[in-house]
């Protein structure tokens, strides 16, 4: 759709860390039977990315998946082959009992760029996110501030987070300001 | 007992107070009393005081399994007020806020009532016609309330920010006769004043049996041997159910701990007390210049007396924002207390299924300025089986599916 | 007089020069001063005002306990009342200021309190201004608030940030002097991840002043080895300025580091506030000096003598030049050593013991102190510094015996350990009778999430008041919490300290032994609070007994310092009073935080806009720039009515439902709930959680359902859409989106596990607006696209999918108007452009946004009820003549078993039914039908009330709709509602749709 | 402040993340049940200070509901376990018979 757009609109807040909304991206969220060879095919098959176990996402920029809870996968598509996958979700699991549901524009995605990144969301998630505990291929759905999140780690310096659209203002001054706020050194 | 008057100090002070009494006597166990109230709480001895003054029994005994007065009376924000909804609550707050008035005199014990006056903030469109039903409920059941503008908020409490971005300060509850008092005084000025007519405080005093006969109660097993009694009187608070479970009958009550916490003092800048149930959080200044805040509730069972820390943040959170001068202020103390509440979130004053056994509980975090108007209903109910004051808060009702819900005036019950 | 020396001072830089003002006197200080040695270097002894008596009152310690040395510091934005001078670090450009005295810090008006300090012994408040009543409110309050308080009151906003900072560990050590510095040392060595915190800006606490020999080399320089080999360690992150505020349950802690006080030019955030979860707690917080209670003890000059050293080494300054030294133990006799070495003059120490002896105690006599045994302080005189002291023999009753010239008297009753932290979580004390302290009982300690000890405390906080004992209980509890967190790689050594030989310390409680009345009333116990001896003795005799008794009737160690100098000693003089032992007798609860920390670190970020998320949706920002009034609902800000310039809020609202029921009106309804519930049993589990048949709906058809709790109480109604063969949408209230989700997954997950039932909460997903008004057709047929809105093709209460205009959308034929109505669902990232096209689109038709009030009139013109409005938690759908929505059919449904108890069966309930005022007007909110007589507690009897209540622009009349006694029995009848002026106004009880009953215009 | 373990997702949650449900175990009363059933179960509560069983959603996290065993007197945590169970493991009432023995609470022992 030529005319849509994501929560921001592509907002950036630079910095030595940068928070930057991430713009479209496309979403599914698929309760499911997460042990059930189907489902996990269907999965690789749209992203490329192998099936998450309990607790990983396994993400690039525009296409993976995230372990969302026993009977949830997040599947990340292009936003413009949302309708497309969604089809081959319906064919792929036929007879089984699912529900697969468009969320692209219920979410917002934004990356958390830079050194200290993970002090960013240490600031604002009750979650430990020292690099003994958290690495790429991590997922973690949580709290930051006072609203819901997930996320994960796409390298070292970079975090990315994923709320609801409703919030997404507040996800993301909340993020700014503790960039903004500077480094705590605890993650040397 | 001497009589306590500004005579009596200068007097005590010319000879280094060597003349004042105990406050409240030290005596054994009797064998036997027409009433024991279990629990020297404010409640507790509240009760036994009425019996007294009001229908002249005075052969009671209150036990405490620690100290009186240690429970709720003396960990709460020390605020009362009466603008309920409902009218049975309604008429059992005013009663209390109505007896706190003249308690001073009539304990020869200053409590430091100061009825510096309340206002329950409302901070959405829901609150403002919740409280404006409120304060035509109130006009009809004798509770002087007043709905008024957000100027006048303004002017009775300076120091607030009535244009905060988020939740703007619409209007108020007014209720000029309600305000604090000292918490500990009362239960000290109850327990003097039982002690003055012959009752016996026993602190130190845990019971551990209900000892019944043909489905009456008979006395009590203590940790300082057994006591007959005709009647018992049950006010323990946040140990209700165990003590139930002791008489053989169960309570729709659960105990989870409730925040509270005080600054460090600072001179005088606030003369009434504020309520912001939206952002719930309430505040006041003691006498002593700290401001008293109080919060939440944990969403849990607890039996601990602390709680957890993140309810002081949301608190805090909230009152900076509607009080943007603390910030800078420090928070000294902080603590927890442990409160009974009901299914319907109303207290228990009731008869139970164990013949001459009464319960009162459920207070939740309402309790300390129900204190007098409860004490004085119970005292009724035990000593002539009824009292138009407790009839709709009968632990049976909820068989029922008759509710006392405060709730719904967006008023949370604190 | 107090002074600077030469030649001492190893925190300050005397290269470094700091301007700072004091009472708006100019004064200097050196970088690395606290405000307290400032203010002495330049003489000013005389800080502040107690509370009660308004003594004049000088600094007695050097650290987070003082209780007397409190300021008002800094100016507007920056200002804060009650800083602890001696905590407090000196900058340029600082200024202070003393409290809670007028005129002026000198010449105190409140002083005259001290002259009636007889008249105002323990609780005097309880037993006096009773008479006349009104007195207390008019006179006798506004008098005693007016001298409360200690500093001034903030008046404007806080200019500072403030941040929080979640951190996990295995291993938290608060405190950074040798005990804390050893274990978090070895802790680190073992490999755990370790935070150590210090609330002052120096490693290495008391043990670099006394300057004891650890592994051989002094104690600083082991503080400066050690430091350096855990700085190198990457597992140990090492705070300075960073206090531990308290250990709650399950391993929880809170740090409060205070990045700017000291420098106010950094940037950032002022405090950042650690919330920590640490797998073990090392509590090596130290030991706090006890006053000795003797007359005149409080009169500023008087000193505990830890700090009086601390000042001299740390600081360079003396508070004097002829010190006394009075003690009950050796340690003590260090601040004499230091003092007579640094030059100043020792007249005497007073020592209580009889017969002391001990390498320190030769020391001193070697120095040529004199050294009085069995002897202590009779009496101290001075007003606001201490002139001389008089001296008694300690078993007596404080004859004086000789009167010794002094301007400061340095005095230590011994040593507490700080158990704060250990305690708070249930960690218990026992009494220790030889070294006359309370410490941790090892046999019960605080006990975690897995029942297991989760906090060891360690070094002087411990009871080991050696170097040796103190560094090597350190290590050892480093190692043993770095174990049971998993980590034991081997390490070095465990440091051996050295210590002096030190005899027993004698318990002295009172000074002396004998003191008579006068003097016991002068000795005091709580610098701040003025509580004295005499008053812990008269609430022991008037029955306060116990510990909680006497701390609230005399407010003893209700202080800003929580009673850190206060409680142990007024403990033991009540257990003294009781002739209890003092375990017998207990002590009070230790409550967070340790001191004070400020709410702004509470607060974090939460402030200002960031104080609570405000929910958007794709309309919100246009609603925002064209006018919206908005109102809070829940989280979001929901246009309350868009305001046109020169137009009251009033009038928008009438011009908005005209508009809408004349031509066409737009209401953003995004915020509505929209859950899918997908799955073989869907239909199944949708009946039990609605009151009416929801499994029957045809594909394609909508359907208003109700929700019921368990207890039978209305919870919420929305339309339901059947979606598909088993996918069902169903719509709930604003409020209602995350709290059903919620509840559906409770059954589903709870109860009805074995259902085939998925829930989605796709509320976000879509902006939802609804089109309203006889003219919406040709609207949404103007933008065009792939569907047929035709009545023919779309009939009321059906829905489509399909393309308006370029936009995806799902289309419901839905009315809470009573007018021709669409709701039109498109993606959220549409939603903003959809909106646009229809306000450009809808010009010719007269199209205007409305907000929730017109939406609400509407309703109620229409007699629809609203959840939040006719509901209130008490209402059940009988009560709102809803009985058609509760299936007769259905076995079981939520809050059916509910409505069968005889209260909610009873057909004396209240009934909704529309209220017509006789004379137009507009009946106020929430009013009551009143009925004859009074109930038995003499409140009015009532018959019904108000539930919502309106100016209806449709009917030029005020409407209402409320609930009455059998009032739907009651039609026509005219009965009285009150108004809060005592007045009542008449309505008439009538049919509650007051417009189209028909239904007419939302069915064409 | 609680840290509790989902038995779902594997996460020790904060408190924070966590959403207390009340008591765990009830036995729902739907229509048949006697009034006194009734009442049992929507509003008397074992309210026991020592050995508790209740619910929790992990809200924020995975929005699972699961049960735990708790002491509420010293907010020891003997275990937590899933929701779809009409009755605790026998892991879970071994463990809390280790730490309280004799414990009972309900039916329960």
């Amino acid at each position: 759709m030529s005319n849509a757009v994501s929560a921001l609109n592509g907002k950036v807040a630079a910095g030595e860390v940068t928070i930057r909304e991430a713009g479209l991206r496309g979403m599914i969220t698929l309760r499911a039977d997460l042990s059930d060879s189907k489902v996990k095919s269907i999965c690789t098959s749209l992203t490329g990315a192998a099936f998450p176990s309990s607790g990983q996402a396994n993400c690039d920029d525009a296409k993976g998946l995230c372990w969302m809870s026993p009977d949830e996968v997040l599947i990340l598509v292009p936003y413009d082959t949302v309708a497309d996958a969604l089809e081959q979700i319906a064919k792929a699991l036929k007879n089984k009992h699912h529900l697969a549901e468009n969320v692209s524009d219920a979410r917002a995605l934004i990356t958390v760029e830079g050194t200290f990144a993970r002090e960013v969301i240490a600031k604002l998630a009750p979650v430990d996110l020292h690099p003994d505990a958290f690495q790429p291929g991590d997922f973690r759905r949580s709290h930051i501030g006072q609203v819901a999140a997930a996320f994960w780690m796409r390298d070292q310096d970079t975090i990315a987070v994923i709320c609801f659209r409703s919030v997404a203002e507040y996800a993301f001054d909340l993020l700014a300001t503790s960039a903004k706020a500077g480094r705590v050194g605890f993650f040397a | 007992m001497k009589r306590y008057s500004a005579f009596a100090v200068a007097r005590e002070a010319m000879r280094q107070h060597k003349g004042w009494d105990r406050a409240w006597a030290k005596r054994a166990p009797k064998k036997k009393y027409d009433v024991i109230i279990v629990g020297a709480g404010g409640h507790g001895l509240a009760t036994a005081y009425y019996l007294g003054k009001n229908f002249g029994i005075t052969n009671v005994a209150v036990l405490e399994k620690g100290w009186l007065g240690g429970g709720n009376t003396g960990r709460n924000t020390t605020i009362i007020r009466s603008n309920y909804l409902q009218d049975p609550s309604a008429a059992i707050y005013e009663k209390a806020r109505s007896l706190y008035e003249t308690m001073s005199q009539d304990l020869n014990y200053n409590v430091m009532f100061s009825p510096r006056g309340l206002i329950m903030l409302a901070q959405t469109q829901h609150e403002v016609r919740g409280y404006q039903r409120t304060a035509q409920a109130n006009a009809l059941q004798g509770v002087q309330t007043e709905w008024i503008g957000p100027q006048r908020v303004k002017e009775l409490c300076p120091i607030m920010n009535i244009s905060g971005p988020r939740y703007p300060v619409l209007g108020g509850l007014y209720q000029e006769r309600g305000g604090t008092a000292r918490h500990d005084a009362v239960a000290w000025g109850y327990a003097r004043a039982c002690s003055d007519m012959g009752m016996d405080i026993i602190q130190q005093c845990e019971v551990t049996g209900v000892r019944q006969q043909n489905g009456k109660v008979v006395g009590v097993d203590t940790s300082q041997g057994a006591i007959d009694c005709d009647k018992l009187g049950m006010v323990v608070a946040g140990h209700a159910g165990v003590m139930a479970k002791m008489a053989g009958f169960r309570l729709p009550i659960e105990s989870v701990a409730l925040q509270a916490l005080v600054s460090e003092p600072i001179k005088p800048c606030m003369d009434v007390v504020v309520m912001a149930n939206t952002v719930h959080g309430y505040m006041s200044q003691s006498d002593k210049g700290e401001m008293v805040i109080g919060g939440g509730t944990d969403g849990f069972n607890n039996y601990t007396q602390r709680g957890s820390f993140h309810h002081i943040e949301e608190t805090v959170r909230a009152l900076v924002e509607t009080f943007p001068m603390i910030s800078r202020l420090k928070m000294l103390r902080q603590w927890g207390g442990i409160v009974d509440v009901t299914g319907d979130r109303s207290p228990i004053l009731s008869k139970t299924p164990v013949d001459g056994v009464f319960v009162n509980c459920g207070w939740g975090t309402g309790g300390f300025k129900a204190i007098p108007g409860s004490g004085w209903a119970m005292a009724e109910l035990m000593a002539k089986g009824q009292s138009p004051l407790t009839d709709e808060f009968s632990m049976y009702r909820f068989r029922e599916g008759k509710f006392i819900d405060e709730s719904v005036a967006a008023g949370v019950a604190h | 007089m107090s002074t600077r020396l030469t030649g001492m001072g190893r925190l300050i830089n005397k290269g470094k020069a700091v301007e700072f003002s004091f009472n708006g006197k100019n004064l200097r200080g050196f970088e690395g001063d606290t405000l307290a040695s400032a203010l002495l270097a330049n003489d000013q002894m005389l800080m502040g005002r107690s509370f009660k008596y308004h003594r004049p009152r000088g600094v007695v310690g050097a650290g987070a306990e003082e209780p007397n040395a409190l300021v008002n510091l800094g100016e507007g934005g920056q200002f804060e009342p009650n800083q602890r001078a001696t905590t407090t670090e000196v900058f340029d450009g600082l200024q202070a200021q003393s409290q809670n005295h007028w005129p002026s810090l000198e010449y105190d008006v409140g002083a005259i309190n001290t002259a009636f300090a007889r008249f105002l012994p323990a609780g005097f408040y309880y037993k006096m201004f009773m008479y006349p009543r009104a007195f207390w409110k008019h006179v006798y309050e506004p008098v005693i608030r007016k001298s409360a308080g200690l500093g001034r009151a903030p008046k404007d906003r806080d200019a500072s940030t403030y941040e929080h900072f979640h951190a996990h560990v295995d291993v938290l050590v608060v405190g950074g002097g040798i005990a804390g510095l050893a274990a978090a040392h070895a802790a680190g060595e073992a490999g755990a991840r370790v935070l150590l915190m210090e609330q002052t800006a120096d490693w290495g606490g008391r043990a670099v002043v006394d300057a004891p020999m650890i592994d051989g080399i002094p104690a600083e320089d082991w503080v400066k080895n050690t430091v350096q080999a855990i700085e190198n360690m990457s597992n140990v992150d090492m705070r300075l300025r960073c206090m531990g505020a308290g250990v709650y349950d399950h391993g929880y802690a809170l740090g409060y580091e205070r990045l700017t006080d000291h420098a106010p030019e950094i940037e950032g955030p002022r405090h950042r506030l650690w919330r920590i979860r640490a797998k073990q707690i090392i509590t090596a917080t130290g030991a706090i000096e006890r006053p000795l209670s003797f007359a005149g003890n409080d009169i500023p000059g008087v000193t505990l003598a830890a700090a009086v050293r601390d000042y001299v080494v740390n600081y360079g300054v003396s508070m004097g030049d002829r010190t006394v030294v009075v003690t009950n133990n050796d340690d003590a006799y260090r601040t004499a050593l230091v003092l007579k070495k640094a030059g100043l003059d020792i007249p005497a120490i007073i020592d209580a013991r009889p017969d002391a002896e001990g390498p320190l105690i030769d020391e001193a006599r070697a120095l040529g102190i004199r050294v009085e045994q069995g002897k202590a302080i009779a009496k101290v005189k001075g007003g606001k510094r201490v002139k001389s002291v008089g001296i008694c023999a300690q078993a007596g009753e404080g004859a004086v015996l000789e009167e010794i010239a002094c301007d400061c008297v340095a005095m230590s009753g011994g040593w507490s350990p700080v158990v704060h932290l250990w305690s708070h979580c249930g960690g218990k004390l026992i009494w220790d009778a030889d070294q006359v302290m309370f410490r941790p009982d090892h046999e019960k300690p605080p006990t975690g999430a897995d029942g297991q000890p989760f906090v060891i405390t360690a070094g002087t906080a411990n009871g080991h008041l050696f170097t040796a004992e103190a560094v090597s209980d350190g290590w050892a509890a480093g190692r043993a919490a770095a174990k049971v967190a998993g980590h034991s790689k081997r390490g070095s050594q465990s440091p051996l300290g050295e210590d002096a030989e030190e005899g027993p310390i004698s318990p002295v409680w009172l000074m002396p032994q004998g003191a008579s009345h006068e003097l016991r009333s002068k000795a005091w116990l709580d610098f701040q609070n003025d509580v004295k001896v005499s008053d812990v003795q008269l609430a022991a005799q008037e029955g306060f007994e116990s510990v909680e008794h006497t701390k609230r009737y005399t407010t003893l160690g209700m202080a800003t310092d929580q009673g850190k100098l206060s409680n142990i000693n007024g403990l033991a003089i009540l257990s003294q009073s009781l002739n209890a032992d003092i375990p017998n007798v207990g002590t009070t609860t230790f409550r967070p935080p340790y001191t004070p920390i400020s709410m702004g670190a509470i607060t974090g970020a939460a402030r200002d806009d960031l104080f609570l998320p405000v929910r958007k949706t794709p309309v919100s920002a246009w609603s925002n720039a064209n006018g919206a009034d908005n109102e809070p609902v829940g989280q979001w800000r929901r246009p309350y009515t868009y305001v046109r310039e020169g137009e009251s809020v009033h009038d928008a609202v009438n011009r908005e439902v005209k508009n809408a029921r004349e031509n066409v009106g737009l209401l953003d309804a995004s915020t509505l709930g929209k859950l899918i519930v997908k799955g073989p049993d869907a239909g199944k589990f949708l009946d039990l959680m609605y009151t009416n048949m929801t499994s029957t709906l045809p594909v394609g058809k909508c359907r208003y359902g109700l929700m019921c709790s368990e207890n039978g109480f209305l919870m919420d109604d929305g339309v339901v859409v059947r979606m598909d063969d088993d996918t069902w949408l169903c719509h709930t209230t604003t409020g209602g989106a995350e709290r059903i989700h919620a509840h559906m997954e409770d059954w589903l997950q709870c109860e009805w596990w074995d259902m085939q039932v998925y829930v989605a909460n796709v509320t976000e997903q879509y902006a939802q607006i609804a089109v309203v008004g006889p003219k919406a057709r040709k609207l949404l047929q103007k933008l065009g696209g792939d569907m047929d809105l035709s009545a023919e093709a779309l009939p009321f209460m059906q829905w489509k999918a399909g393309r308006i205009g370029e936009f995806d959308a799902r289309v419901f034929r839905i009315s809470f108007s009573g007018e021709l109505s669409y709701e039109v669902a498109v993606p959220a990232g549409q939603g903003a452009a959809f909106w646009d096209s229809l306000i450009a689109a809808g010009e010719e038709f007269g199209v205007m946004p409305y907000g929730t009030e017109a939406l609400h009139i509407m309703r109620a013109e229409k007699g629809f009820i609203m959840i939040g409005d006719e509901t209130d938690g008490t209402v059940i759908p009988q009560d709102l003549n809803l009985n058609w929505a509760l299936s007769k059919k259905k076995e079981d449904y939520l809050g059916k078993r509910a409505h069968l108890r005889s209260h909610m069966a009873d057909p004396n309930r209240w009934k909704l039914v529309g209220l017509e005022t006789v004379d137009g007007s507009v009946l106020p909110d929430g009013a009551y039908a009143i009925a004859t007589g009074e109930n038995a507690n003499g409140q009015r009897n009532t018959q019904g009330r108000v539930t919502s209540t309106y100016y209806s622009p449709t009917l030029d009349r005020g409407i209402a709709m409320g609930l009455v006694h059998k009032g739907p029995d009651r039609m026509g009848e005219v009965i009285e509602f009150n108004k809060v002026d005592g007045t009542t106004i008449a309505a008439k009880i009538v049919d509650p749709v007051f417009y189209d009953k028909e239904g007419a215009k939302q069915n064409v | 402040m609680l840290t509790l373990h989902c038995p779902y997702c594997g996460v020790d949650a904060d408190e924070t993340d966590l959403h207390a449900g009340g008591e765990a175990h009830l036995k729902r009363a739907s229509t048949g049940s006697s009034d006194d059933a009734f009442e049992d179960y929507l509003f008397m509560r074992e309210n026991p200070k020592g050995v508790h069983f209740e619910r929790w959603r992990h809200a924020y996290g995975c929005g699972k509901w699961f049960l735990a065993a708790r002491c509420t007197a010293t907010l020891q945590v003997f275990g937590t376990y899933r929701a779809q169970t009409h009755e605790p493991p026998q892991d879970i009432k071994d463990a809390i018979s280790a730490q309280r023995p004799g414990w009972s609470w309900g039916n329960f022992r």
